[in-house]
């Protein structure tokens, strides 16, 4: 098979998963997730072979893998669509790969397969857990398995296909389309447990505020097409003549030129997917949903797609030094802000969803300041190390909600509350005791779940930059070494600041979550995760670790030459002008060394005392509340909106302005009809054919008794009239 | 000879008395009896002119003929009318036959 | 075959009209005979129209199939049928259309045999709209078209049925009145009614010529004819601010109406204003477009924002139609403006495919809204509530259509948008970019018909009980699985259609 | 004045003599004896004209079969009729009045018209009337169709008196 046709055959089997699933297998949870997982392997393979094959092309970037059709006719020409896999599609399509087929194989243990129905649980709802006796008499609570869960499986299948569509894709619009595919699934996945309305609510705010970003890349989309007449990245990028005109066109908003406002615009997009300040607020929320999700969204797919088709538009970005100031300064911001929050939350979940935030920020920064590589890098590095963390928060709360049930088992075992499905019809949520993922009810874990513990370590220090073993060091490390290198100090010192503050959070949830005695009954009884969810974290943890390695600069003391820095080389000839490495300095290696060994030690440090949330200085309101975010935007455009909806729109202008508009007409013709009637109609025109009828029905009384039935006066009357008429005409008329 | 003039006054006459039956008479039986009069003053007509004009074209008699036929016809349905209405009203009075006045 | 090929217009025109009376004289107590007669008939149009589309030819320019029959010959009026690339796209949709309506329909066991015949007229109502290309007879048709709608509003719809079928044949008519005055015009002027014709001679006088006896000059008749036609198409359209009558018209009428109303009634006047206003007032058009682009603009923020607002599902779903239309006639503004470039090409297609977009979309929104309300008997929003749980296919199905609503990519409405947006961009930038306001607003009412109908906890007045909501039954998916695989088909592969639209696009304008 | 004028003379005078008894006569049965009077009288001038086949079915059919039907007629309704008052309507008069003007107009009418005075053509030798009158009747060219439709005629005449006069069962 060619690698053309493979790539055209990647992202079809998750998409025929999904229609297989949701048409026919929904019913048969084996079979819908043998065809799940089944389908992410298939996807995997192919892009594995796909991947060992673009290495071994020389100069990829030169000659990538490509391959188009027509899509649609559009006058004259074909708007064609195609795959393309050049080396930043062969590097992210890697990780993809492996992400979501780990994920996809997670998701199988996550949901409690081979477990019984839960006693009470109902579609929409998480499980509740199931009552099951064993030989001895004695009743368990033990977890039950998702009521919903081949739905699960073909939900995932669909964004891996909208992801594999947007990684795959040549041209922004299919592009756009994997990426949109993926906002839906994203909305069913955060809403899987519709029936919460926190869920429900959390699910709509993750659409609609990508969309805010969604409308103006379509904007975008539409302007690049309209100036250059193509979308296809390699005929923009490699067409000198586009790329000037784009960058010297004038437009008349804020003295951008034309490729800054399509950057800026396209960027607005990647704002809303990437969850990038000011659009971050759905992320969080985006917590809601079951963590496969969570570990989907955040690591291998959605939020990285933003920064994906950010670096996929770098060429055209870069052309106007105006955006991207905007982009590094969004990106650090977002850095720095998304961290401050993160120090304060207690779910951990959540603290993950703003770590991830902030990292985003650093990969948006990195490109702000035109580190290509190091923005590429830090994207897949992050990927799997996020992913890592998220499947390993899931395992923690899992094992946890594993405590919770036989805590409950055991509550159920007391008397007063054996044998207790007392509504049967209207099932009751048993009674939750603790927040399963809440961190202060944790601790100790480790002894309880050493693989999942030792995986989040790993996980852990990746994500804070644990220096030389781990691949989070390498990627951030380059970030700050062309912040440095470039002279974007502000840039270089808000990131390190942020890196420091990571570090810190990333230890205070180790600590808390696994080190030191638990903290509750139902920690003491977490329990380590079937296969199919460790395994992914094994895997998961291997890459967090070594992918490091292939990213390590060449000037780097000591290490640097010992495998040559082949991410740079390989991602760098995706552009037309590879860029070049920043020259090695000590100062952002000594400061990446400080931070995250800093950040690390004094989150061991404060937090291996802290035994409750109310010992904790960290909770400032302002940080925990995320500094208001959610109630503003509330309060400036939510609430205005539906207002302006509901009451200005609806009300005023179509019911009462326009509606009664036509409402007057109605009655104005009402009434001059009612006065025609009354002043002609009655008077003159009735009058007159009254006196028609009435008059002919008088002149007809009249007549009538001339009507005696009798045969010979008719007779008689007859000939009297022959004979007159018959005198007259004689007479009169033939004389 | 005798003129055709003889012929016509006298057929005139006997249609004039058959009229004055028709108009005159209250017996629904003696109205008809009056148009036998009438027709039989035509039969007299359409033969003389039949004679007195060219014998060798037949048509007044054959006219003759029908009318007889006509005649027939006629005074069978009358009577048989009349018969009818006398067992339903008990009258053969022309006038108090009047269902058929407004 | 000879015969077919000769007569097909015809047949698809008239057909409908001939099963109706076939119709009229089976027993009325039979009502599942007289459903069955009814959708099979139907469906005879379908796949003469399939056959049509197969048969045609879409590189030619000018209208193909033409037959013409005597009329009206004292007034040069003719009976003259043909298509081209963009009335087939139409009478494909109707004749599309129209099976799925009867088929959702069988419920209706209210004078069975009355309603039947009704729907069947319309059919050949709105079939001859797309198909006259004479314009008395395009008149003529247009008017047919609203007395079996108010018929079917006015007697099986809901409560407020009496304003809102009055509200819609007035308002309807009243519109047109400007149009049969327009067409008289020509008819006066021309002695013809042929619709080439009269683009040809039209365009060729002066606008500083003057009418007649008088000082009037043809620069004044042309503009005021304009808004005639404008006014005219805008309402049956409708365009903001005429589009008040939709909502009610749309909310008290019966399931299969609405699904006709919003899938093909409102594809009348779009269509009226790619067949008529742009061929006959180009230069007005030009002149105008701004004005245009306004209310479109207009119609799609407001649109989707009253739509937002609604707390009624049905009435939620018809205002997206105005957002929906309103797109339509941004890509005729952008047309208008910069007639015979690339960009208005594809402003062209974008809209002629949303024409046909909408068509399935909203079709299907209408029947998935007419199924709930009939298991429920409510259509206000607070009181479903997390029936996702009850009524997965149901559920899934509704997720579907919506998102096709929606825009999402991958399903139709997305390529007609996007096409818009891109054609309507270069000419129209500020409007498009308000536009955008519309889309986003879009998704917020999609969104928020699901989160109130689907998700959220239980209502549980609907779990158990005489209440007992059930699931959307065969009849019903069939109705829906059609319309689902051609959103899929045109939102993966376009091409099959837009290919017949972009021909007919280039060679017209 | 030749022996035919006279005999004419004579028999007018018995037909209007007899017509004058028929409308006036109380008793309805004398009315229906003076009609046969009458009709003898009429074949009389129908034998004076040569006319002799014409004169034997005017005995047949009018004696024989019409008139006899009259007094059958009169004496089935007689019950009611018999002497009850005058036979005459109360405006006769009236009658009588447009009779004798109808009279007078139609002499006026055929004195001035000059064909007055004609005299019948004598008859060729060897013509026969009845013959021709027996071919006028069945022959194509003539009179087929109105002898058809009269024999039509009476027989729906015929069907419809027996139903009409017919006395239905429960009836009375």
């Amino acid at each position: 098979m060619t690698t053309e046709t493979l790539l055209w055959l990647i992202p079809l089997p998750p998409v025929l998963a999904f229609f297989l699933i949701v048409i026919f297998t929904n019913k048969n949870r084996a079979l819908s997730h043998t065809i799940g997982v089944g389908a992410a392997a298939l996807s995997w393979l192919g892009s594995m072979i796909v991947f060992a094959r673009a290495l071994g092309v020389h100069e990829l970037g030169k000659t990538p893998f490509q391959s188009t059709f027509n899509w649609f006719p559009t006058g004259a020409a074909w708007f064609k669509v195609g795959v393309l896999i050049d080396p930043l599609g062969a590097a992210v399509l890697f990780f993809v790969a492996i992400t979501i087929f780990m994920i996809f194989l997670y998701s199988v243990g996550y949901h409690n397969y081979g477990q019984p129905a839960g006693d009470h649980d109902r579609k929409g709802l998480p499980p509740h857990g199931a009552t099951v006796t064993d030989e001895h008499g004695h009743a368990h609570v033990v977890p039950s398995i998702e009521p919903m869960y081949s739905r699960f499986f073909a939900f995932l299948g669909l964004f891996a296909f909208g992801m594999y569509v947007l990684v795959l894709s040549d041209n922004l619009l299919t592009l756009f389309v994997g990426w949109e595919i993926m906002g839906l699934c994203s909305y069913l996945l955060i809403g899987f447990w519709y029936g919460k309305p926190s869920a429900r609510d959390a699910a709509v705010k993750a659409f609609m505020t990508t969309r805010v970003g969604d409308v103006f890349m379509l904007l975008g989309i539409a302007y690049l097409y309209s100036a250059t007449g193509t979308l296809s990245f390699r005929e923009i990028f490699n067409n000198a003549g586009f790329m000037q005109a784009l960058a010297t066109t004038a437009t008349p908003i804020l003295g951008l030129s034309a490729a800054g406002l399509i950057g800026l615009l396209l960027f607005i997009g990647t704002i809303g997917k990437s969850a990038q300040w000011p659009l971050h607020i759905w992320l969080p929320d985006a917590m809601e949903g079951p963590t496969p999700v969570s570990a989907m969204i955040h690591a291998a797919t959605m939020v990285s797609a933003g920064v994906y088709m950010v670096i996929r538009m770098f060429p055209l970005l870069s052309l106007d030094p105006r955006t991207m100031t905007v982009v590094a300064f969004i990106g650090t911001f977002t850095a720095i802000f998304a961290a401050t929050i993160a120090v304060a939350q207690n779910d951990i979940k959540r603290v993950l969803a703003y770590s991830t935030i902030s990292q985003l920020g650093f990969m948006i920064a990195a490109l702000g300041i035109g580190a290509y590589v190091a923005a590429a890098f830090h994207l897949i590095t992050h990927a799997f190390f996020k992913a890592l963390l998220f499947l390993g928060s899931g395992s923690v709360i899992h094992g946890m909600e594993h405590g919770v049930l036989h805590v409950q088992g055991e509550h159920a075992g007391s008397p007063q509350h054996a044998g207790s499905p007392q509504h049967a019809g209207s099932p009751q949520p048993p009674q939750q005791h603790i927040d399963p993922q809440d961190m202060f009810n944790m601790g100790g874990l480790r002894k309880k779940m050493p693989i999942t513990f030792w995986t989040f370590l790993i996980g852990g220090f990746a994500l804070s930059g644990f220096p030389l073993v781990t691949t989070g060091f390498w990627s951030k490390d380059e970030i700050l070494a062309d912040a440095w290198g470039h002279g974007h100090l502000a840039v270089f010192i808000t990131l390190a600041v942020a890196a420091f503050m990571t570090a810190f959070y990333t230890m205070r949830q180790i600590t808390l979550t696994f080190l030191g005695e638990p903290r509750t009954k139902e920690a003491e009884h977490a329990q380590e995760t079937p296969w199919t969810m460790t395994v992914p974290l094994m895997v998961l943890a291997f890459f967090a670790v070594t992918y490091g390695w292939v990213g390590i600069p060449e000037h780097f003391p000591g290490l640097g030459g010992l495998v040559p820095n082949w991410f740079h080389d390989f991602v760098g000839h995706t552009l037309a002008h590879v860029p070049e490495a920043p020259a090695f300095s000590w100062v952002p290696l000594l400061t990446s060394l400080g931070v995250a060994l800093g950040g690390l030690f004094f989150g061991w440090l404060y937090y291996r005392n802290v035994k409750s949330a109310k010992e904790d200085v960290f909770q400032i309101p302002v940080l925990k509340n995320k500094w208001y975010f959610d109630e503003a935007y509330n309060f400036l455009f939510i609430k205005p909106a539906y207002w302006f909806s509901e009451t200005f729109v609806y009300k005023w202008m179509d019911q009462w302005l326009i509606d009664g508009i036509l409402h007057s007409f109605g009655k104005a013709t009402q009434g001059l009809g009612a006065a025609i009637r009354k002043y002609i109609d009655v008077i003159v025109v009735n009058g007159f054919g009254d006196l028609v009828g009435y008059g002919t029905k008088d002149v007809g009384q009249g007549l009538r008794p001339m009507q005696t039935g009798r045969v010979q006066q008719y007779m008689l009357a007859a000939l009297l009239t022959v004979i007159v008429v018959g005198a007259i005409l004689t007479f009169f008329l033939a004389a | 000879m005798i003129p055709l003039s003889w012929f016509l006054f006298l057929s005139a006459a006997l249609f004039s008395i058959g009229l004055f039956g028709v108009l005159a008479r209250k017996n629904a039986i003696a109205i008809l009896l009056g148009i036998e009069l009438m027709l039989n003053a035509v039969n007299i007509n359409l033969v003389s002119f039949w004679r007195y004009n060219d014998p060798s074209r037949i048509d007044g008699q054959v006219f003759t003929v029908i009318v007889f036929a006509v005649a027939a016809a006629e005074v069978a349905v009358g009577l048989a009318l009349i018969i009818s209405v006398y067992r339903h009203r008990n009258t053969v009075v022309a006038d108090e036959i009047d269902l058929m006045k407004w | 075959m000879d015969f077919l090929n000769t007569h097909l217009l015809s047949l698809i025109l008239f057909i409908p009209s001939l099963a109706a009376l076939v119709i009229l004289f089976l027993p009325s107590e039979e009502h599942k005979f007289i459903r069955w007669t009814a959708f099979l008939a139907s469906l005879i149009p379908f796949g003469l129209s399939v056959y049509l589309w197969i048969q045609f030819n879409p590189d030619l320019a000018g209208y193909q199939f033409e037959v013409k029959y005597a009329w009206y010959d004292a007034i040069a009026s003719s009976l003259h049928l043909g298509v081209d690339g963009l009335s087939l796209t139409m009478v494909l949709l109707t004749t599309f259309l129209t099976p799925l309506a009867l088929l959702a329909s069988f419920n209706i066991s209210d004078r069975v045999k009355a309603y039947m015949m009704l729907f069947l007229f319309l059919e050949t109502g709105m079939l001859g709209v797309f198909l006259a290309i004479d314009l008395l007879a395009f008149f003529i048709f247009w008017e047919i078209g609203l007395v079996p709608m108010y018929f079917l509003i006015n007697q099986w719809g809901s409560a407020n049925r009496n304003y809102a079928s009055l509200k819609f044949m007035i308002y309807t008519m009243g519109g047109s009145l400007g149009l049969l005055l327009g067409i008289q015009l020509f008819g006066v002027l021309f002695q013809t009614f042929d619709l080439a014709e009269i683009v040809a001679k039209w365009n060729m006088i002066s606008p500083n010529a003057t009418f007649g006896e008088t000082t009037i000059t043809f620069a004044t008749i042309k503009t005021v004819a304009f808004w005639a036609f404008v006014v005219a198409f805008a309402i049956k359209v409708p365009i903001w601010p005429f589009h008040t009558w939709l909502p009610d018209a749309h909310t008290e009428a019966p399931t299969a109406g609405s699904m006709i109303l919003a899938g093909i009634l409102l594809k009348l006047g779009a269509y009226g204003f790619l067949r008529l206003v742009l061929p006959l007032y180009p230069e007005q058009a030009q002149y105008f477009s701004g004005a245009l682009a306004f209310l479109a603009v207009a119609a799609i923020v407001f649109g989707a924002l009253a739509s937002y607002g609604q707390t009624d599902f049905k009435r939620l779903v018809a205002y997206s139609s105005v957002n929906h239309m309103g797109f339509v006639l941004l890509g005729v503004a952008a047309a208008a403006r910069a007639v015979g470039t690339l960009d208005a090409t594809i402003a062209l297609n974008g809209a002629v495919l949303q024409m046909f977009n909408h068509g399935l979309s909203a079709a299907g929104m209408f029947f998935l809204v007419g199924v709930i309300y009939e298991r429920t008997h409510t259509r206000d929003l607070s009181k479903y509530g997390g029936l996702f749980t009850l009524i997965p296919v149901y559920g899934g199905i509704l997720i579907f259509t919506s998102m096709s609503s929606l825009g999402l990519p991958g399903l139709n409405g997305f390529i007609s948008e996007f096409l818009v947006v891109r054609g309507s961009w270069p000419i129209l930038t500020v409007y498009t970019a308000i536009a955008m306001l519309g889309l986003f607003f879009t998704g917020a009412y999609i969104l928020k018909a699901i989160k109130n109908v689907l998700h959220g906890p239980l209502n549980e007045h609907w779990a158990q009980g005489e209440h007992k909501l059930t699931e959307i039954n065969t009849r019903e998916i069939l109705v829906m699985v059609p319309l689902m695989a051609l959103i899929l088909v045109i939102g993966v592969y376009p091409a099959w259609i837009l290919d017949v639209i972009n021909k007919a696009m280039v060679m017209l304008f | 004045m030749t022996v035919l004028q006279l005999i004419f003379l004579l028999t007018a005078a018995v037909i209007l003599g007899s017509a004058a008894m028929v409308v006036t006569a109380k008793n309805l049965v004398h009315a229906a004896l003076w009609l046969i009077v009458t009709l003898f009288g009429a074949a009389v001038l129908f034998a004076i004209l040569n006319a002799g086949f014409i004169a034997v079915i005017q005995v047949v059919v009018y004696i024989g079969a019409i008139a006899i039907l009259f007094i059958f007629a009169v004496m089935l309704t007689r019950r009611e009729m018999l002497d009850r008052g005058p036979q005459l309507n109360r405006g006769w008069w009236l009658s009588a009045i447009i009779a004798v003007i109808v009279f007078g107009g139609l002499a006026w009418l055929l004195q001035g018209w000059d064909g007055l005075t004609k005299t019948a053509p004598a008859l060729s030798s060897g013509f026969d009337s009845l013959e021709a009158l027996s071919r006028a009747l069945v022959s194509p060219d003539a009179y087929v169709l109105p002898f058809e439709v009269a024999s039509v005629l009476l027989l729906a005449a015929l069907v419809g008196a027996v139903y009409i006069a017919f006395q239905r069962k429960g009836e009375e």
